[in-house]
């Protein structure tokens, strides 16, 4: 069943289609992802020229080419790269958002891998949430023996977090779900989420042979109970929504009357929203914070 | 003595709808050497891709009696060694000596040996001095030599190069030849390099919009297709 | 690669094909959002929307089994999803999801195979997305072919040297050359993209993208929008008012 | 009359300490062709993207009296055409035609207007058929013609090629030096291929380590650098 599961989901990213999202959630979602995209897109274009443009172009392209590429893991499977972590620790945080909007926007086109009007969900989960979550731990890490273990954890916290969001944001919209099958999903996204550590963690060592200039830096200093703590948070935070937005009461409401009068879905959304607002604040804080000691 | 490679009526088509091949027959004896000559667009990367089965068409392809198909692909593309257009997309490892060596690893061979063969390939492209270095950062025509050497640290039966003088200098096109001349595999040599088809092949065989338009040997084709450079400035120079 | 189709169909000849991208955008988030609000008598909505879409990709003359065959790409990931609603004892809800997704999919695939994907982006300005996003899109579109061939090859190469000999039990050097091979593909394409940018400034580019075609409002363009627009809405306030 | 390209003292280094140009002097005057022959890796690409800045090294250099620097560079950018050793990178555009036309909008021309030249130098190349095509459809050597369609569609007062006829056919390797033949603006082309440049080369510079090594008649360079393709085989053919 995890198996089944696995490939339905493409493996690790969930695009979530058109059709799924109650009107609340994915409205909201598209008005929070227009002036956060408008807003990275700014910063991404800022302190470089009009270079950019093709760079992460050819980033995204890379990206999709990555996908073809694939990692025996042994016992007959392979996994690839989803790639958002790996592009926060070579572009930059703003870019690699600029960058995943592009791929999504582009597979929501060309591929019907995810709906239009669920684009701005699509975005927060993986452009946003996702490439933030993941940068979070490079950043604490630091350039000592942290290093390693700060590549694998972000890459797999943007892995878990993304799916983690997709997931409540359908049970917020009424799709149902027993209890069991979200723990399985969560077991998926989990071994997703390692695979992708391994893989990123692998590719940037190679990386690092090849052209080390090529990735961020890391601040020299570290902070491994830093580091702990913001991974453990974020993937509390994240798993925590998950469960809550399954909340049974809730789910009986939404399905009784899902008509836009019923006000089941404000409780719901608000919840949702709140979660998200929650984990995407957190990184956030953490990240200013560190940003600030630094710099003092 | 039935031929090495055996092409049958081949037909190809790129999903854009562009008719890449349009029934191509095509043998390639033990021992010898072929020049694929024809214009541009006419084909021949296509055709060669079908040789070890990284593209598949309508048509009968066939290596030393194995046809091209799902099931017979590893040993096809341990008989068929292609050096593509692009160099650089076959050369992955993090060191010259390890991008070569990978494939001998990868059949099994010991460590000590691969090295040994390794070593020696590098060697006979007069790459030895590189073996440390990173493919990436090497010229084009250096990485063309690595790109060689890997395959034929292999030991193909049929050695296909395609377009192997593009961005060479000319003492680079020079060692090229000298080196494919005293390899004793068959070779199918794609190029747009008329003097080096000459030097090289006893035989030519000529694409036109996906097809063998004509065949035979290296002069005649090129006499019949006027197929070299002789320009006559039209201008007298200053 | 399975995209390729959709961009011969785009570039067919149709009145579909020949109207400005941003009335078919117009057209296409109406019946996107007529499709995610619906909620009442979807049983007699679905047909009818579906009947539209089939006359639109009649007038645009585009394949309709090669289209509706396409738009069953979302169909595995919708089918779990319907399956765990059916587990769930909720068999119309998983239905619902299933219409409702398919639906939406044939009408993107109905405006991306009657525009060419850089006039498509363009059209998407109007709408309010960053300009530089678009330009971004539109190298990524570009590149796609050539960065996945590089990629392709690659693995070829890595394949044509033993790596296609299954390893079951140690999968080691075939993931080292997985991870070397994107290493150097990441690497490229930073360099290429530094080489791309150096041939758009030796062609005196400022940073505007300039567009050969120019592409004017015309009053058909008008007119098309709001038929397009108009005619899901009829449908879902008729099928609303006939059964509910 | 002073040069039409004037160059002192050029040296530049690579941001990964590479020292690929060491001193270069270099003119050309009005209505010359000159070829730049050179090994692998000597420095021919590198100084060539110096005359329209795209990179910035140390030394002088000007173009019709213009001395490359940031406020000059629009204008200079228009006087230099580039065609580039990478073609695939010159073709950034979605389709052909409006890649040939790239250049000419970001001139100013009104879109009718550009779309005539941009047809008009694809018909000069041959490749009016493709017109609508994208070009990564293209085989390497249509590439090319489009890419070099860009550039006379654009009618700079200086033409630079860089490896123009790698991976062209013989008949397009000819057309290609008709047409730089019958061209009137000064020319730079950067080649391997010796044929080419005795054929439309007045003069010749030779380029060595970062630096040029000698500098006279085409025939010269290449008998004293011993500069073309000459292979006798080693083994008798069969
Ligand atoms: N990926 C592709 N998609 C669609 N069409 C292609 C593709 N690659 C090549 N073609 C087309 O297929 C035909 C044959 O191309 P091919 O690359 O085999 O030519 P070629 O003989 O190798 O030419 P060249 O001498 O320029 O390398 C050409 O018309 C080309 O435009
Ligand atoms: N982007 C780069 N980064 C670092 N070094 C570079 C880069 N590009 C070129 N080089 C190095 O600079 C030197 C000159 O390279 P250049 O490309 O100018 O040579 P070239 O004369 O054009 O050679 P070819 O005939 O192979 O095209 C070489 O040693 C090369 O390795
Ligand atoms: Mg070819
Ligand atoms: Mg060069």
């Amino acid at each position: 069943m995890a198996r089944f599961l696995k490939s339905c989901y493409g493996g690790k990213a969930v695009h979530i289609p058109d059709g799924f999202l109650s009107t609340p959630v994915w409205a909201a979602l598209d008005t929070a992802a227009v002036p956060a995209v408008a807003w990275v897109a700014r910063r991404a274009q800022r302190g470089f020229d009009d270079r950019q443009a093709p760079l992460l172009g050819l980033m995204g392209a890379f990206v999709f080419a990555a996908q073809l590429i694939n990692f025996p893991v042994g016992a007959g499977t392979s996994g690839h790269l989803v790639g958002a972590a790996l592009l926060a620790f070579t572009l930059g945080p703003a870019a690699a958002s600029v960058v995943m909007t592009a791929i999504l926007g582009i597979q929501a086109l060309v591929f019907q891998d995810g709906g239009l009007l669920a684009l701005g969900a699509n975005i927060v989960n993986m452009a946003l949430v996702g490439v933030l979550a993941g940068y979070l731990p490079y950043r604490l890490g630091g350039a000592g023996e942290w290093r390693r273990f700060s590549i694998f954890a972000g890459a797999s916290l943007s892995v878990v977090v993304a799916g983690c969001l997709a997931l409540s944001e359908l049970l917020i919209s009424g799709v149902r779900m027993q209890t069991s099958l979200l723990g399985i999903s969560l077991a998926v996204f989990l071994v997703s989420a390692i695979l992708e550590g391994v893989i990123t963690l692998a590719v940037v060592r190679s990386l690092e042979r090849i052209q080390p200039t090529l990735l961020q830096d890391s601040p020299p200093h570290k902070s491994p109970a830093l580091l702990f703590i913001a991974v453990a948070a974020v993937l509390l935070a994240s798993v925590g929504v998950l469960f809550a937005s399954q909340a049974p009461d809730a789910i009986e409401q939404l399905t009784e009357h899902a008509g836009p009068r019923s006000f089941g879905w404000l409780r719901q959304a608000g919840t949702g929203l709140a979660g998200l607002a929650l984990i995407y604040g957190l990184c956030l804080a953490i990240g200013r914070t560190v940003s600030r000691n630094r710099s003092v | 003595m039935t031929p090495l490679v055996e092409v049958h009526g081949l037909r190809f088509r790129y999903d854009d709808g562009t008719a890449a091949l349009n029934g191509v027959d095509f043998h390639l004896n033990a021992g010898e050497t072929v020049a694929l000559l024809g214009p541009n667009g006419s084909g021949k990367t296509t055709f060669v891709l079908h040789l070890n089965g990284l593209l598949r068409g309508q048509g009968r392809v066939s290596v030393s009696g194995l046809t091209v198909e799902p099931k017979n692909i590893p040993a096809i593309r341990r008989k068929v060694g292609i050096v593509f257009q692009d160099s650089e997309s076959q050369l992955f490892m993090p060191t010259v000596l390890e991008d070569v060596a990978f494939g001998l690893l990868n059949r099994g061979l010991d460590s000590v040996t691969a090295r040994g063969r390794a070593s020696a390939a590098l060697e006979t492209v007069g790459m030895s001095a590189a073996a440390a270095r990173a493919p990436y950062h090497l010229s084009a025509g250096e990485k063309k030599r690595v790109a060689i050497a890997g395959i034929i640290a292999m030991e193909p039966e049929v050695l296909v190069l395609d377009e192997p003088t593009a961005s060479l200098d000319p003492p680079g096109q020079r060692s090229l030849a000298g080196l494919v001349a005293d390899l004793p595999q068959a070779k199918i040599l794609v190029t747009h390099d008329v003097p080096f088809a000459l030097a090289l092949c006893q035989r030519a065989v000529f694409f036109q919009a996906g097809r063998i338009a004509a065949e035979g040997p290296v002069e005649e084709m090129v006499c019949r297709f006027d197929w070299h450079f002789a320009f006559e400035r039209s201008k007298s120079p200053r | 690669m399975r995209h390729v189709i959709l961009e011969r169909w785009s570039r067919g000849e149709s009145c579909v094909h020949r109207r400005d991208p941003r009335a078919k955008i117009v057209a296409l988030i109406t019946f996107l959002a007529v499709v995610a609000t619906a909620h009442r008598a979807l049983a007699w909505l679905a047909p009818g929307l579906l009947l539209l879409l089939l006359a639109g990709l009649v007038l645009a003359k585009l394949p309709l089994t090669g289209a509706l065959v396409r738009a069953a790409l979302v169909v595995p990931f919708t089918g779990v999803f319907a399956l765990i609603c059916w587990f769930a004892g909720e068999p119309a809800l998983g239905l619902r999801l299933l219409a409702k997704s398919y639906l939406s999919a044939l009408a993107v695939i109905w405006v991306v195979a009657t525009t060419p994907l850089p006039a498509l982006l363009n059209g998407f300005e109007m709408t309010g997305v960053p300009r530089f996003l678009l330009v971004v899109c539109q190298f990524l579109y570009r590149y796609l072919f050539v960065i996945s061939e590089e990629a392709q090859h690659m693995s070829k190469a890595a394949a044509a040297r033993g790596t296609a000999a299954r390893n079951w039990t140690a999968p080691g050097p075939s993931f080292r050359a997985a991870a070397g091979a994107l290493g150097v593909l990441f690497a490229r394409s930073y360099a290429r993209a530094g080489d791309i940018h150096r041939a758009m400034l030796a062609r005196g580019f400022d940073g505007r993208f300039l567009q050969l075609h120019s592409e004017n409002f015309r009053p058909a363009d008008t007119a098309f929008a709001l038929v397009a627009s108009l005619a899901p809405v009829a449908v879902r306030l008729t099928v609303e008012r006939v059964v509910g």
